[in-house]
């Protein structure tokens, strides 16, 4: 059944572009510093260079290696995505099916939250938790970031569970004397796992969009080095004014293609697998 | 023109819009309390840092403001005195910018966001849901894959960073466009037609960097639509009966715009963060940039009455936008949501 | 005779391969007749529905083979047509189809008389007329034609799906072709749409229905002729009578036999009871596509494709069994 | 949706219509100083808006840093009775904005309220002055405690008391408003200075000359007739506006501010137009938490002290916009300043010829050999009682980009001499918190800086242990290192309570004696008194060729006197001479004079 998922994805070119950049980047950030050996944070004399044989990328104002910085940045931002993605598909997934298997009140409760969360500016809310924490570890960013993005996967879960839930196959196991828990594991999660992956690539671009926004304002990391907070140091010492765009162009190139690339991903999957997109 | 079954709804949906904006509220309220931080850390920093500042000036000080802004009372007592000032209109003192009144702080630099925010906002909802629809009016075209494409590029441009680019390019190098802030400094505001320019001089970017880097959503969104509704039942059936195809892309295009209004409602939330960053990167005198002073400097007072503010303004537009919906989806209208 | 098709393949044309959905069939309607088309599922069915009335999109084409229409007293080659020309001349007035979900099929944001205004835009004729029309056959659905003034969803499900059949007769189309109409509907509605059918049928207002579906109870308490297909092919076209008194075609035969037994459970498991499963249409077995499953399989079964011929009065079967060549 | 955006348009326009705009060439435009809405103008508030304390409510005599003197601003002159009792003598022609003629009453009551409210101009004035009173409308008379006696803020406090208007005032005591007051209204504001209010909004503070200034025959008018400070979001857009000729007059920290006119050939300057392009404006110090473990080791403080890369850390982290500081924490960049540093001492203590402290990390290991802390398995030494020199922070707020980096490099340097220092940056209210209740461990912070009283208040500040709480209780006054020395207090009093010039020079000798002994904590570096110009507009601005002014930032409480220097570029006019000193026919009278005449007075 995999294989019949899979190859069709591999014929669609779009994809193949998609998943390749995605690749990419994440090599470059999970290998990338290893290969790359220039300390991110090692300041140098020559500062404030432009891209050259010895620094790649150029310096910044404190001579620090543009290059190490992206490459550690990448492996940072996409740290964050990817937790926070987690975060966000697990609390979604517990929502949506409990609320979907249980029924009732706990439904009641469940999507009254859910819907309390939606329609909250949950990046007003964010930035709101993110500046009263003394101290911001990456996993605390990605946790903020991470404790917004679930309510519409919530729903979306509980609604696909619902209409699968009055399939027959649901009434044999009920009927088997399934409990509720095993109920959901055996028969009701594979069923939506495709939506799933759909949905944790979107929360990765969530994640990664999250901190850099936080960052710039200040609120991201307050250690280490990520895309968002390369960008808050290249406009903190003014990049854009005085034309140092090899600081300030990098981050952002790699933020928009690494959530591009997702949203490609993303996308062609939905049409690949949603008979109604597919273009035949 | 209302009908019971849309009073019900919206009825409905004013109380959970309330609800929310309680529970909002109250999470504004409680989470500074809830982390300690001395607010005064700032001011007296500042006090202190003034060469002139003796240490006797510095104690006094100290002792003044905590008894002004001493917070001896229990968290309820002061949550309900807060409530009541607020319904009042009167959202607090402010402590970095003591002793103006929040209130007093926020009116001016309201209408700068909403101007930026609301046209903005609107403009890339309406290109981008014409755009996406178009697209998927001549689906497999060389103009769908055009808008498809750039949109999922451009739409995960992070608003912010295309600001930071549009002031390189535009106002840095090339000098075209005023950089920053939402009219040249020393012409006061006038209804002028020169004044009018220069805002527009100075709308351009920012404006600009939140439609397209908003648009791409919206297009993505309406193209995906209109084309599980062109394969809907109903078009199949019209398509069969010899309806126009003009006809049959109305009808998705409409079905299709519903969802997308409420899209709308639930992205401005998001939306109203980007701005205010947006904000920010430009010097727009909005409200993003007294937002993002008063975070750095613990102004809860001024947190608060920002928050309770800009909540009420998302919650009031998603509830215009709901009694939009309930206008123009007779389903509500007549009383079948589901 | 209303519609002739003569040998017709149409396959999708995919990247490498190619499904061969319908593999050379011949048939024709006759005017005043209701014919319903049995098989199951990817058997071709529902391609020969679009086939009929020309509703061809990529990646399906018609290979090989005619169809013709009588159009004003004379036929005309719909199969040359192009779909510019298929849905400005033929849809709605010539063919209609209502598709599988008649639930759905009404546009559901707007006020079903706005819609049948609509409808009389897009063929040029006079909103009133078109209107009064309706009404009329609201009430001849059994519908109060106030209903007209109501959205879709005011409507209950058997009414929605009268409704539907009364805007798909609107502009007289002289076939009718109803797909899987009864399959999202309880037992009682399913009984009441029938009725209707046949009541507008017998009115005059419809003359021909191709009634495809997978349940031969249904299609038995209204077609005059039954189809049967099986893996793109016509294996037997017969009067209804005759097929339920002796279905001929081992296929058939099968079908029948699965189906007529009244209880439940067995009915639900479908055609089970014939071994094996449907081929793969992107190479069908060689010889006649049955015999793999065919309990009376020959030698020639495997090699030739049995022809479709006529073995009584106005009743063809596609077996070696009842062919000259086996005797 | 269109209806309502036309509607707030509208109401937008017609909110801010019926205001005119200022003309460029006649107004100074200022960024730096105000970075969010104005608050007040109103003194009696712990924030007040840029501009009242600089150019709405002047002094009695405005303190020159330059020349270390006093101007008589709305006094004309002062008297010693004794030594312990000052009059001072207000101008005759002295009034407020409203006509009413400023009276010792005005006096008197600015510094009874403030006394009153905790807050406002000259509080804490009652620590040093017993009383003050109206001997007549125009004498003021102001009385020395003598316990603690300390003429410098006896002095200080008087000479530069301001007058409040009482009869703006009392009407609003008797409504019990004044916290509240914002006095934003231009027609109402009562002002003793050339300026007042003209338009505020959250983009704009403008004042507007009152060209009928009381003191315009003896002082002239001061020369732009509007100064605005446009209010920027952050530093990079303050910046670009400067760079774009925007803003004429700025106190803002600009990385690589060099650029400016050598590559991009602006014509922008700052005080020096070398390296470090800015005066001194205090002493930046490591603070080491006399308290910790390790950390209250003198020999520990010592060799950290050699261990700072000052020299690479100025100019990578600082672009070189400060320079090393004296141990001695005096600011030996003043003229007046050089007289209490004990050069000697210093050359012999550190063994440079400058007597500032040498980068030697060989040096601070030695140190550390001899007091006994070897170097454990990890590399981190541990001492002879068993104490680990580490792991201990050094945090700055987070943001602070410059100190962020130096830390980084102090970090990496104490790590090499083994002892295991690791940056954190935390938010400005935690750091505060830290620094203030002394929970710290190493941080970089301010202190005080340039002032009359000089050392004495560096000192004071940094070591007085009567400024500090204990471990836990917030002080933001001072000793935040928690040093405790009974013997520095002692001499700290005598210094300010003697008016011979020999024994307060010794004085503050034994204190760098015991400073180079305890090294309580490191002075390291003098931060930068943020000031650039723009002559597109405006010239004759104060630098390094032309230092008439020695506290030129727009943002500093002493600068009125640059606007009366500065002049259009279209009417090039020249310093005003009663801004020099008496002896140079201006008006000024040397710190040196006001102590003679005091001793003279005692005797």
């Amino acid at each position: 059944m995999f294989s019949t998922m899979i190859r069709p994805l591999f014929k669609n070119k779009k994809f193949i572009i998609g998943i390749s950049i995605f690749l990419l980047f994440l090599l470059l950030g999970i290998l990338g510093p290893t290969f790359y050996k220039v300390d991110p944070t090692e300041m140098t004399w020559d500062y404030e260079q432009p891209p050259s044989v010895e620094h790649p990328l150029g310096t910044d104002t404190y001579g620090r290696d543009i290059l190490a910085q992206l490459l550690h940045g990448i492996r940072s931002s996409l740290y964050i995505g990817f937790l926070a993605a987690t975060i966000s598909l697990v609390l979604g997934t517990i929502v949506g099916s409990l609320s979907a298997v249980k029924r009732g009140i706990v439904d009641d409760t469940l999507m009254a939250m859910t819907n309390i969360v939606l329609t909250t500016p949950s990046i007003l809310i964010a930035i709101l938790i993110a500046s009263y924490l003394r101290i911001r570890s990456m996993e605390a960013v990605a946790v903020i970031l991470g404790l917004f993005q679930w309510p519409w996967f919530a729903r979306a879960i509980r609604a696909q569970l619902m209409s699968v839930t009055s399939r027959e196959y649901v009434y044999l196991s009920i009927m088997a004397g399934y409990s509720d828990l095993r109920l959901v594991i055996e028969d009701l999660l594979p069923t939506i796992a495709t939506y799933a992956f759909m949905s944790f690539v979107l929360f990765i671009n969530g994640g990664i969009m999250g901190e850099a926004g936080l960052s710039l304002i200040g609120l991201g990391p307050t250690r280490g080095i990520s895309l968002g907070l390369m960008l808050q140091w290249a406009v903190l010492m003014e990049a854009v004014r005085r034309g140092l765009w090899w600081w300030f162009i990098p981050p952002g190139v790699a933020i928009v293609a690494i959530t591009a690339s997702l949203m490609v991903v993303s996308t062609t999957m939905d049409e690949v697998f949603n008979p109604r997109l597919r273009e035949e | 023109m209302a009908s019971k079954p849309m009073f019900r709804f919206l009825l409905r949906r004013f109380i959970f819009l309330l609800v929310t904006y309680i529970v909002a509220t109250t999470v504004v309220f409680i989470l500074p309390r809830a982390i300690p931080g001395n607010p005064l850390a700032q001011m007296l920093s500042s006090l202190s840092q003034v060469a002139q500042a003796n240490p006797e000036a510095i104690r006094a000080a100290e002792r003044t403001l905590m008894k002004e802004f001493g917070v001896d009372k229990p968290v309820l007592v002061q949550y309900g005195e807060f409530l009541l000032k607020a319904l009042r209109g009167d959202l607090g003192t402010s402590i970095s910018y003591y002793p103006r009144k929040v209130i007093d702080l926020i009116v001016p630099v309201i209408p700068w966001t909403l101007i930026l925010l609301l046209p903005a906002t609107l403009v890339a909802w309406i290109l981008g849901n014409t755009l996406g629809a178009l697209a998927a009016y001549r689906r497999n075209t060389w103009i769908d894959k055009g808008v498809l494409t750039s949109s999922l590029v451009v739409s995960q441009i992070p608003y912010y960073w295309l600001g930071m680019i549009f002031i390189f390019l535009f106002g840095v190098r090339l000098g075209w466009l005023p950089v920053q802030g939402a009219y040249s400094q020393g012409t006061i505001p006038s209804l002028s037609w020169g004044f009018f320019v220069d805002a527009l001089k100075h709308y351009v970017m920012p404006f600009a960097s939140i439609v397209i880097s908003t648009m791409g959503g919206w297009a993505i969104g309406m193209r995906v639509m209109v084309v599980y509704e062109l394969g809907s039942d109903y078009a199949l059936f019209s398509e069969y009966l010899g309806m126009r195809d003009k006809r049959i892309f109305k009808y998705a295009f409409r079905n299709s715009l519903l969802p997308q209004i409420t899209g709308l409602a639930l992205n401005l939330g998001t939306v109203l963060g980007g701005a205010l960053i947006t904000e920010i990167v430009f010097n727009y005198p909005g409200t993003g940039f007294l937002l993002f002073k008063a975070l750095t400097t613990l102004d809860y007072p001024m947190i608060q009455g920002i928050f309770v503010i800009l909540i009420a303004s998302v919650y009031l537009a998603n509830f215009i936008v709901d009694f939009l919906y309930a206008w123009i989806d007779p389903r509500i209208r007549l009383g079948q949501e589901e | 005779m209303l519609l002739k098709v003569e040998n017709a393949k149409a396959y999708y044309k995919l990247e490498k391969v190619s499904v061969k959905a319908v593999d050379g069939v011949s048939f024709e309607i006759f005017e005043d007749e209701v014919v319903g088309v049995v098989g199951e599922s990817g058997s071709g069915k529902t391609t020969l529905s679009n086939l009929v009335s020309m509703n061809i999109l990529k990646p399906l084409t018609l290979v090989e083979g005619k169809i013709l229409l009588k159009i004003n007293g004379e036929f005309k080659e719909i199969s040359s047509m192009s779909r510019e020309e298929v849905k400005k001349k033929l849809w709605g007035k010539e063919v209609t189809i209502v598709p599988q979900s008649a639930m759905n099929a009404l546009m559901p944001t707007i006020r079903m008389a706005k819609y049948v205004e609509h409808l009389a835009h897009s063929h040029d004729l006079a909103e009133e007329k078109l209107l009064a029309k309706a009404e009329k056959r609201f009430e001849e659905v059994g519908l109060d034609p106030l209903w007209l003034k109501r959205y879709p969803f005011e409507l209950s499900g058997g009414m929605k799906q009268r409704a539907v059949i009364a805007i798909a007769t609107i502009l007289n189309p002289k076939l009718l072709i109803v797909d899987e109409p009864t399959s999202a509907l309880d037992v009682v509605n399913q009984r009441v749409f029938l009725k209707v059918l046949m009541q507008l049928k017998r009115m005059g207002i419809v003359r021909s229905i191709i009634f495809i579906t997978h349940d031969i109870a249904t299609v038995r308490q209204i077609a005059d002729r039954m189809i049967v297909m099986y893996a793109g092919k016509i294996v037997e076209i017969s009067s209804m009578e005759e097929i339920l008194r002796k279905p001929l075609h081992p296929y058939t035969r099968g079908l029948l036999n699965s189906v007529l037994t009244p209880e439940p459970e067995i009915r639900k498991r479908g055609i089970s009871v014939i071994p094996g499963a449907p081929p793969n249409l992107i190479s069908p077995p060689h010889g006649c596509r049955f015999h793999p499953r065919c309990p009376h399989v020959m030698d020639i079964c495997k090699e030739k494709d049995p022809p479709l011929e006529e073995v009584e009065e106005g009743r063809r079967v596609a077996c070696f069994l009842y062919s000259e060549e086996r005797r | 949706m269109k209806r309502l955006f036309v509607f707030l348009v509208l109401a937008l326009t017609i909110s801010l219509f019926a205001q005119v705009s200022v003309p460029r060439e006649e107004t100074v435009y200022i960024a730096g100083c105000l970075w969010g809405p104005a608050t007040t103008w109103n003194l009696y508030a712990p924030q007040s808006t840029w501009g009242t304390d600089q150019f709405l409510y002047i002094p009695a005599f405005q303190y020159d840093l330059g020349r270390d003197a006093w101007i008589p601003l709305i006094a004309e002159t002062y008297e010693f009775l004794d030594d312990k009792t000052l009059r001072i003598y207000i101008r005759p022609e002295a009034k407020w904005s409203d006509g009413e003629p400023i009276t010792a009453e005005d006096f008197v009551y600015a510094l009874e309220l403030s006394k009153k409210l905790g807050i406002g101009p000259g509080v804490g004035w009652d620590s040093y002055i017993e009383n003050v009173r109206a001997i007549a409308s125009k004498v003021v008379e102001f009385k020395a405690r003598t316990e603690p006696l300390n003429y410098f803020q006896f002095l200080s406090y008087s000479l530069g008391a301001q007058p409040m208007p009482k009869h703006v005032y009392s009407k609003l005591e008797a409504a019990g408003t004044i916290k509240d007051w914002i006095n934003d209204k231009p027609e109402e504001q009562v002002v003793s200075g050339p300026y007042k209010l003209y338009h505020h909004d959250p983009n704009i503070v403008i004042y507007q000359r009152i060209d009928n200034w009381w003191g315009k025959d003896i002082f002239g008018l001061p020369r732009p007739k509007y100064i605005a400070h446009v209010i920027y979001k952050d530093n990079p857009s303050a910046s670009l506006a400067v760079e774009r000729g925007d803003v004429d007059w700025v106190g803002l920290f600009i990385p690589s501010v060099w650029e400016m006119w050598e590559k991009k050939k602006l014509p922008i300057g700052t005080w020096y137009k070398e390296k470090p392009y800015f005066l001194p404006d205090g002493v930046g110090f490591v603070y080491l938490n006399n308290t910790k473990p390790g950390l209250s080791d003198p020999a520990v403080r010592k060799a950290i002290a050699y261990a700072i890369p000052y020299e690479e850390m100025l100019v990578k982290a600082y672009f070189g916009y400060g320079s090393q500081a004296h141990p001695s924490m005096v600011i030996d960049l003043f003229e007046p300043n050089k007289q209490y540093i004990n050069y000697e001492l210093a050359k012999k203590a550190w063994g440079t010829s400058d007597g500032r402290i040498p980068f030697d990390l060989e040096k601070a290991k030695k140190i550390l050999d001899e007091a006994g802390y070897k170097p454990g398995k990890d590399g981190i030494r541990v001492g002879p009682d068993g104490t680990k020199l580490g792991p201990y922070t050094i945090s700055v707020p987070y943001g602070w980009t410059d100190w962020m980096m130096m830390c980084e490099m102090i970090a990496k340097n104490l790590k090499s001499i083994g002892i295991d220092v690791v940056t954190e940056f935390p938010d400005f209210s935690v750091w505060a918190d830290r620094m203030t209740k002394g929970t710290f461990d190493l941080i970089i912070s301010w202190s005080v800086g340039p002032s009359f009283d000089h050392p004495f208040n560096i000192y004071r500040f940094v070591l007085d242990k009567r400024l500090s709480a204990p471990v836990g209780e917030v002080t933001w006054a001072g000793d935040w290192e928690r040093y405790d020395n009974d013997e520095v207090v002692e001499l700290l009093d005598k210094a300010v309570s003697t008016l011979d010039p020999e024994v307060r020079k010794n004085a503050y000798f034994r204190i760098q004696e015991i400073v180079y002994r305890d090294m309580p904590s490191v002075p390291a570096f003098y931060t930068a008194h943020w000031y650039e110009y723009s002559t597109k507009y405006w010239i004759n601005w104060p630098n390094e060729e032309n230092p008439f002014w020695f506290r030129p930032a727009p943002w500093h409480a002493d600068t009125l006197p640059t606007l009366f220097s500065i002049s259009s570029k279209n009417n090039p006019q020249s310093v005003p001479t009663w801004i020099e000193t008496t002896d140079k026919g201006g008006l000024g009278i040397p710190t040196a004079k006001v102590f003679t005449d005091l001793q003279s007075a005692g005797k």
